[in-house]
């Protein structure tokens, strides 16, 4: 009963909040955080409290109920330590959102906390779901807030961005829809059975030209929420226009749904078609992470160069998937975490810099270090944080990825490091631009409010926690990972690996 | 059959034959006032395509309805006897759903002719539309 | 039947119906002039009797006026439909058992309703082709009274149809052999006998003509055989409407002791009779008088009619 | 041929909206109240909806050789029930604040075109059929130009009046060529000969009867009327024809094609998915350059018959109940849809309020409405947590168990597209409020009206999110149930599509 | 009495159908528009009474009865339409009635 919980708690709030919406008093803030607090307390139950035995190996909480029993679809909702630490994830950012946007966003305040955490609340139904068509349900239910949110709230070109958010996330889902039914349809054609369970699907045996059209479908899905380079071009839209929490939501939870979709789904359900289609996906990603790096690098929006940046870094997500060894997939789980949180705070960063200077625009910027110190600060310790400082997050996701990867394919982890080079180019390059050199009139503002100093001590904390104690995140996300790897032959080749700082030490036979 | 046919062109030839001859026979005249329409000696104003009252084509409308249910009568008169009182009952429903279509016309004023106004009572609702307005 | 008797018949029935016709407003004029104490046409021929073929002569010698400001086609077409329609109509009256052009046919009542229908199209054309404010609103009239009443007579025949079970007319006839159908349908005589007399537009029901509001009505702009055209169909019409009774109601030609077309004929001179007597006694109705007695008493009557007659027909002899 | 007392049950929903007319009428004769006859309207569509209980029981019923009165007239029947109920409650204030005519006839003409309806989805013959198709037509010619005062509603009546005599003749001259090759006007019976009289005339009937039914759906090739109809009707109206009426005659369709003579007609059904394939593409491009949102209501309607027509294309696998389902999602939502925008118009003015710029802000100004028609949209788009959703999941469940390749291809295309327009009304909504309009108050008269869209906007999310509330009884009507034609292998593929429905966890 | 074959009436049926077909399509006043479809109604009528004199039912008969029934409605209806029109424009032709986009 925790795990449906977990998605209505929010969803109660948001109603409570949408009858509350009218008045301008702050407790549709207050009931948002308070419902997201419940929900944190529902996570923590389920996280320490012992596993039932007679879950399947490495599933951490299990439920299911009939929902549409006339087509085999189930409410079907188990978790894993992979989708805990999402959550977890989610969660925390969605607070963050919360926080950042307290005094920021002033209109319709009830709708805007509705949207957020209707968002979080199809979220948490991704990461949880196990019905094929749950999950593309929860799937499309998380588009429609978050199109609410940039549409409304958004800057100069919101509208145009929103709709072209949602027709390319819209249009990829129901090519994965097709492949949904094509798999149960395979499925009712091998076994009879007409069902839209994840675990009965697993393994369905299907000709190898339908295994790849089907994977096809739902990689495409996948790769447009990643985003994967020929289906990026909404981000950097989205991204710009978004209102600050819209940003942090979207680059730290929903570009994940993509790649956990990609390791929950694609993978496992068509091996084979995977395997296939490995060298396809590693040159994808490789492409992604120099063609993201290359595109910040040219950007003169502050916000653009950050959501290119995110294609980059999730470039790396797709190698490590793909490269399919427990190395590379620690790698993967490490990196969606660290660069939810450091792509989080830079948007924020950038979120309270256009609210103070009212421009985006990299050439209208500069010196700000004199007139804000602690903002400039925290900005150069996500920069840094972000092109993969070692001891930081994202250095422990990417260094990983590209060890997996190097087993697989040595070029693709070569030019996924020169990827790397290239993030410490476009970094930099935005420090030095926005907080060095010369003051330009006019760019003199005030410093970082308490509220946001709270909030960025709590993500500094995160990314250095993550950096330096990466087991434990490892730990939790190893049981998942375990009863993932084996389903491909990659896998007979690695073995687990558990890494401290950089010094990789081989543990557990 | 035959005759019926032969009867039918007879008929014609003898109207045209009729016109034909006037029209070969008839004297030729022509003045001012022949070329004028007739209006019983006053000097004719305006067209003659006049904007007719609105009860003609009414009552065109009925001349359809009416002929065409008429015509379903006309099937069951010649039935009468085998159709049995199962027929006649079918009959009277189609009948009695007539007669109330007819009651309906007349309540309405729709069988009125010339310059009475249509017995329309507006009910409380249009006129608190109106007052509304 | 041979083709050539066929033809006989149809000569004969022409001229006749033609001469009755024109013979018509001789008698017309003559019976009006007994009841109105006064002499009527009485120069031309003994008692006047030539006065109907002087006339038919004038009008074949008449200009053969078409306005210019008339559609020439239509208005030519007008008076032919008229006449046409009429004498068709004519066609299904079985004069005896052995003399009919096509008493037998077995939709008579239908054809001699289709008849009389198309002849609207005749007073409404003229109408309107005459492009006259007088004709075209007599046009109307006339049009209006004449599909009215078309409905009428069509339910009122109803119960004789019903009575008979078949459309043919002499069928009908036959099956009077034993009791006309006056006496079972009274209601429908008497209702078929005012909707024949407003078909046919005769006095009193001559509203589309009437002189003192419209000229002439829908012919005001005709003259010349035209004209006559319309007066001869006017009179035909008379004699098929007396006709149609005689056949629907009086027997046809049944009858005891004399020749059945000497009854048919007599039959038939009295209702003529009739109705110049209708004319010379009533007054003439207003026109919105006129529609609201057809449909809001001839129709319920109608319905009532056939009502009451199948359901006693079903009593009777189920 | 007499008729028992099963068969006068069976048909008693006819025989009470029949009944129900004839009093109505005698009621205005007698008495002239809006109010009256709308309680009258009322009452009747319920009572007709509870003579539906009765004969179910006992189902199916065949009334020889007029009618069959089976699950799927139970379904059918009274979907259409409710969405004329749902029209009249939405169109209550509504006719109500006309002023150039009392609103009593409008009721009138509903409920006639509802027993029209009724009897084209009874129909096993194709008699009752085209009674039932033009007792509809004649009866919603009236209701389209019901407000005399608007130029649009008499020319939108006129246009309908010229398509619908139109694809009358063409569907009775196609009835009428069936016949003269077949020798019988019923569908089961037509069928039992249909093997062995394919030729010439039967081609040429089955393209002059697509056309006609084509007009009628207003698919593809034939729909050009429909945007200029939808924008000149009042809304309501135009809600009972976009649901009703095309509802009806894709009854019938199904009737003809699946469960009776047409399955023979391989080329007919290629035709039919070309159609589909055509409406989906082009009714959601004709959508994009639209500015009224009763065109786009129009357009979308037209798309979304195509998607409608790839359940029928399928069959043997969960077509008749995808398609069942997806009918009830698109009656409430385009209901709810076309009563939103009658709530926001005002009849007596000489347009509906249908501009889209005339919804700029409405967020801010009725957040309800706004709510409402946004869900509406949603669901047209096929967005959970709403019918539309699992409505087009349950047709693309259908179509890729078929393997119809193109026309899957060509709804996804069509949804995208879709997509764009609807959420193009929904940003306009939530744009700030434009002074040039000012503020449009709602009538206090209309309670009747948002009630109604309330409960639609409930039953699109409940059964959205709980569908199987819907489809247990849907897969109880279907059509091929009670049809001699079920081949064998169809009967197969019908029986393990029901042990795969009682399939669960 | 010469028969006339079934085959042949729906022959001219349909050239009936044609015919009106093309005057729906060519004739631009509504009230010939509407004659139009009377002609084309009425051919399907003729098709039926030629089916049902082929197989020597009354069905024809009675279908062409209710063909005749709509075409009455329909054109009741279609000229109350065309005088509500006539009352706000000067001409039937049917290309001015394009304020509604279409």
């Amino acid at each position: 009963m925790m795990l449906p919980l977990l998605i209505i708690v929010p969803l109660l709030g948001a109603l409570i909040a949408c009858l509350g919406g009218a008045s301008r008093s702050n407790w549709p803030r207050w009931l948002t955080i308070g419902s997201l607090v419940v929900d944190a307390g529902l996570l923590t139950a389920l996280s320490v409290a012992t596993p039932d035995p007679g879950l399947r190996a490495g599933w951490l909480a299990h439920f299911s109920s009939p929902w549409i029993p006339q087509l085999g679809i189930g409410l079907r909702l188990d978790m894993d330590g992979l989708s805990l630490l999402l959550l977890w994830l989610t969660l925390a950012l969605s607070v963050v959102s919360v926080v950042i946007s307290w005094k920021e966003i002033t209109e319709h305040v009830g709708f805007f906390h509705v949207c957020l955490l209707a968002t979080t609340s199809g979220v948490i139904g991704v990461f949880l779901s196990t019905d094929l068509f749950l999950f593309f349900f929860f799937w499309e239910i998380m588009l429609v807030p978050m199109y609410f949110l940039v549409a409304i709230w958004g800057h100069e070109r919101r509208v145009h961005a929103a709709i072209k958010f949602f027709l390319f996330t819209q249009g990829s889902g129901l090519l994965m829809l097709l492949a949904i039914f094509g798999l149960v349809f395979a499925h009712r054609q091998a076994t009879g059975q007409f069902t839209f369970d994840y675990f009965q699907l697993l393994g369905t045996y299907m000709p190898p030209g339908t295994e790849m059209l089907l994977m096809l479908g739902f990689f495409i899905a996948f790769a447009v929420k990643l985003p994967v380079v020929p289906f990026h071009s909404w981000l950097p839209d989205t991204h710009t226009q978004a209102p600050t929490a819209g940003s942090v939501l979207l680059a730290g939870i929903l570009l994940k749904t993509g790649a956990y979709g990609l390791i929950r789904f694609t993978v496992p359900l068509f091996p084979d078609a995977a395997r296939l289609f490995t060298p396809v996906a590693l040159a994808l990603g490789v492409i992604g992470i120099l063609y993201g790096a290359l595109l910040a690098m040219a950007q003169t929006d502050m916000k653009r160069l950050v959501a290119y940046s995110s294609v980059s870094h999730l470039g790396f997500v797709l190698l490590g998937i793909f490269a399919w060894n427990g190395l590379a997939l620690q790698g993967v789980v490490i990196q969606m975490i660290a660069h939810g949180i450091s792509t989080g705070a830079l948007f924020i960063l950038v979120g309270t810099l256009q609210d103070r200077l009212h421009t985006r625009d990299l050439r209208r910027m500069g010196g700000l270090w004199h007139s804000a110190p602690h903002f400039s600060a925290i900005f150069l310790f996500f920069g840094v944080a972000s092109l993969g400082l070692p001891g930081l997050g994202n250095f422990v996701g990417e260094f990983l990825t590209l060890l997996g990867t190097y087993r697989v394919s040595p070029p693709a982890a070569i030019l996924g490091a020169v990827g790397l080079v290239m993030a410490a180019v476009y970094v930099l390059m935005l420090v030095q631009r926005s907080l060095l050199g010369p003051s330009q009139p006019g760019a003199v503002i005030t410093d970082l409010s308490r509220r946001h100093m709270a909030v960025m001590a709590v993500m500094i904390v995160a990314i250095i926690a993550v950096g330096v104690l990466p087991q434990p995140i490892i730990n939790v996300a190893a049981s998942s990972l375990d009863h993932l790897v084996p389903s491909t032959q990659v896998a007979a080749t690695a073995r687990p690996v558990v890494l401290s700082q950089a010094n990789t030490r081989e543990t557990l036979p | 059959m035959v005759v019926l046919g032969l009867y039918i062109c007879a008929t014609i030839l003898l109207v045209a034959l009729m016109i034909g001859l006037s029209f070969v026979l008839g004297g030729v005249r022509d003045s001012r006032a022949m070329r004028l329409p007739f209006e019983s000696g006053i000097l004719p104003v305006g067209t003659a395509r006049l904007r007719l009252p609105v009860q003609y084509y009414v009552i065109a409308m009925f001349f359809v309805i009416f002929d065409m249910e008429a015509v379903f009568i006309f099937a069951w008169a010649l039935v009468v006897r085998p159709a049995g009182w199962a027929g006649y009952v079918t009959m009277m429903v189609f009948l009695s759903v007539l007669v109330v279509a007819f009651v309906y016309l007349w309540r309405v004023g729709a069988l009125e002719w010339g310059p009475h106004p249509r017995r329309v009572r507006p009910s409380r609702t249009v006129m608190t539309a109106n007052e509304r307005s | 039947m041979t083709i050539g008797f066929g033809i006989f018949q149809i000569i004969v029935s022409l001229f006749v119906l033609l001469s009755t016709a024109a013979f018509l407003t001789w008698v017309e004029r003559r019976l009006l002039a007994v009841w109105q104490d006064r002499y009527g046409p009485n120069r031309v021929g003994p008692f006047g009797l030539l006065q109907a073929v002087a006339d038919g002569v004038k009008m074949l010698f008449k200009q053969d006026w078409t306005p210019p400001f008339a559609d020439r086609p239509v208005f030519v077409l007008a008076p032919a439909i008229g006449m046409v329609t009429v004498l068709l109509g004519f066609a299904v009256i079985p004069v005896t058992s052995g003399w009919s052009l096509a008493g037998g046919l077995n939709v008579g009542v239908l054809f001699f309703l289709a008849m009389t229908s198309l002849g609207v199209y005749s007073v409404v054309l003229a109408g309107w082709a005459s492009n006259n404010k007088f004709a075209l609103l007599g046009g109307m009239r006339a049009a209006a009274q004449m599909v009215s009443y078309e409905v009428f007579m069509g339910l009122s025949l109803l119960g004789t149809v019903m009575l008979a079970h078949s459309f043919s007319l002499s069928d009908i006839v036959l099956a009077q052999t034993h009791l006309w159908f006056i006496v079972p349908q009274f209601l429908g005589f008497v209702t078929f006998l005012l909707a024949g007399i407003a078909e046919t537009h005769r006095l009193p029901f001559d509203l589309p003509e009437g002189e003192n509001e419209l000229g002439a009505g829908f012919h005001t702009e005709y003259s010349g055989m035209k004209f006559g055209m319309f007066f001869i169909a006017e009179y035909a019409g008379i004699v098929l409407i007396a006709a149609m009774v005689t056949t629907l109601f009086l027997g046809g030609w049944l009858g005891p002791v004399l020749p059945p077309l000497v009854w048919f004929v007599l039959k038939t001179g009295v209702l003529i009779c009739f109705f110049i007597l209708l004319r010379a006694a009533l007054p003439r109705p207003r026109y919105d008088q006129l529609m609201a007695f057809g449909w809001k008493v001839l129709l319920p009557v109608c319905l009532l009619n056939v009502a009451v007659t199948g359901a006693v027909m079903l009593l009777v002899s189920p | 041929m007499t008729m028992t007392i099963a068969d006068l049950v069976a048909l008693l929903p006819m025989i009470v909206l029949s009944g129900g007319t004839v009093v109505l009428m005698a009621g205005i004769a007698f008495r002239r109240s809006n109010g009256l006859a709308a309680w009258l309207t009322g009452l009747c569509l319920l009572v007709s909806l509870a003579c539906l209980w009765p004969a179910s029981g006992s189902l199916p019923v065949r009334v020889p050789p007029l009618f069959l009165i089976d699950g799927y007239f139970t379904f059918a029947t009274a979907l259409v029930l409710l969405s004329s109920l749902a029209v009249l409650l939405l169109s209550h204030g509504y006719v109500g604040a006309l002023r150039s005519s009392p609103a009593d006839e409008y009721y009138l003409l509903l409920l006639i075109a509802t027993l029209g309806a009724v009897v084209m989805l009874g129909s096993d013959h194709f008699a009752t059929f085209f009674l039932g198709l033009e007792t509809l037509s004649v009866a919603l010619l009236g209701l389209i130009a019901y407000p005399r005062h608007r130029p649009d509603a008499t020319e939108a009546g006129m246009k309908y009046l010229v398509l619908a005599g139109t694809s009358s003749a063409f569907l009775l001259f196609g009835i009428a060529l069936i016949y003269a090759a077949q020798g019988t006007l019923s569908f089961s019976a037509a069928g039992s000969g249909a093997g062995h009289t394919v030729g010439v005339y039967r081609l040429v009937a089955s393209a002059l009867i697509l056309t006609g039914i084509g007009y009628k759906l207003s698919i593809v090739p034939f729909h050009m009327w429909a945007p200029d109809v939808y924008e000149g009707a009042p809304a309501p109206v135009g809600g009972f024809i976009a649901v009703i009426s095309k509802l009806s005659v894709f009854t019938v369709l199904m009737r003809y094609f699946v469960a009776g003579p047409g399955r023979m007609d391989h080329a007919a059904m290629s035709a039919i998915a070309v159609f589909a394939i055509l409406s989906m593409v082009a009714g959601n491009l004709l959508a994009l350059g639209q500015d009224n949102l009763k065109r786009i209501l129009a357009y979308s309607s037209i798309a979304h018959l195509g998607y409608l027509l790839v359940a029928f294309l399928s069959p043997e696998t969960f077509g008749i109940a995808a398609s069942s389902y997806y009918l009830a999602a698109y009656a409430v939502t385009t209901l709810g849809a076309f009563g939103v925008i009658g709530i926001l118009s005002d009849p007596a003015a000489p347009h509906d309020v249908a501009e889209i710029d005339a919804y700029r802000g409405l967020f801010w100004r009725r957040p309800w409405l706004a709510g409402i028609l946004t869900l509406m949209l949603i669901s047209l788009a096929g967005i959970p947590p709403t019918m539309g959703f699992i409505a087009k999941a349950y047709v693309m469940t259908a179509g890729v168990g078929s393997h119809l390749t193109l026309p899957l291809i060509a709804l996804i295309l069509g949804s995208i597209i879709g997509l764009y327009y609807y959420l193009r009304i929904v940003v306009v909504m939530a744009m700030p409020v434009s002074d040039r309009l000012g503020d449009r108050t709602v009538f206090p008269t209309r309670f009747s009206g948002v009630a109604t869209l309330g409960v639609l906007a409930v039953l699109v999310v409940v059964l959205g999110l709980v569908p199987s509330m819907l489809i247990a009884p849907i897969q109880h009507a279907d059509p091929r149930m009670n049809s001699e034609f079920v081949h064998a292998a169809t009967a197969s593929s019908l029986l393990s599509d029901r042990k795969l429905g009682s399939h669960s966890e | 009495m010469g028969t006339v074959s079934p085959q042949n009436a729906i022959l001219l049926a349909a050239i009936l159908f044609a015919l009106g077909l093309a005057g729906v399509l060519i004739r631009r006043n509504l009230i010939f528009m509407l004659m139009s479809i009377e002609i084309m109604l009425n051919a399907t009528g003729l098709a039926f009474v030629a089916g049902g004199a082929r197989w020597g039912q009354p069905d024809g008969q009675i279908m062409f009865l209710l063909v005749l029934t709509l075409a009455a409605a329909e054109i009741s209806v279609g000229l109350a339409l065309i005088l509500l029109l006539q009352t706000r424009r000067p001409t039937l032709d049917s290309d001015t009635g394009n304020t509604l986009r279409g």
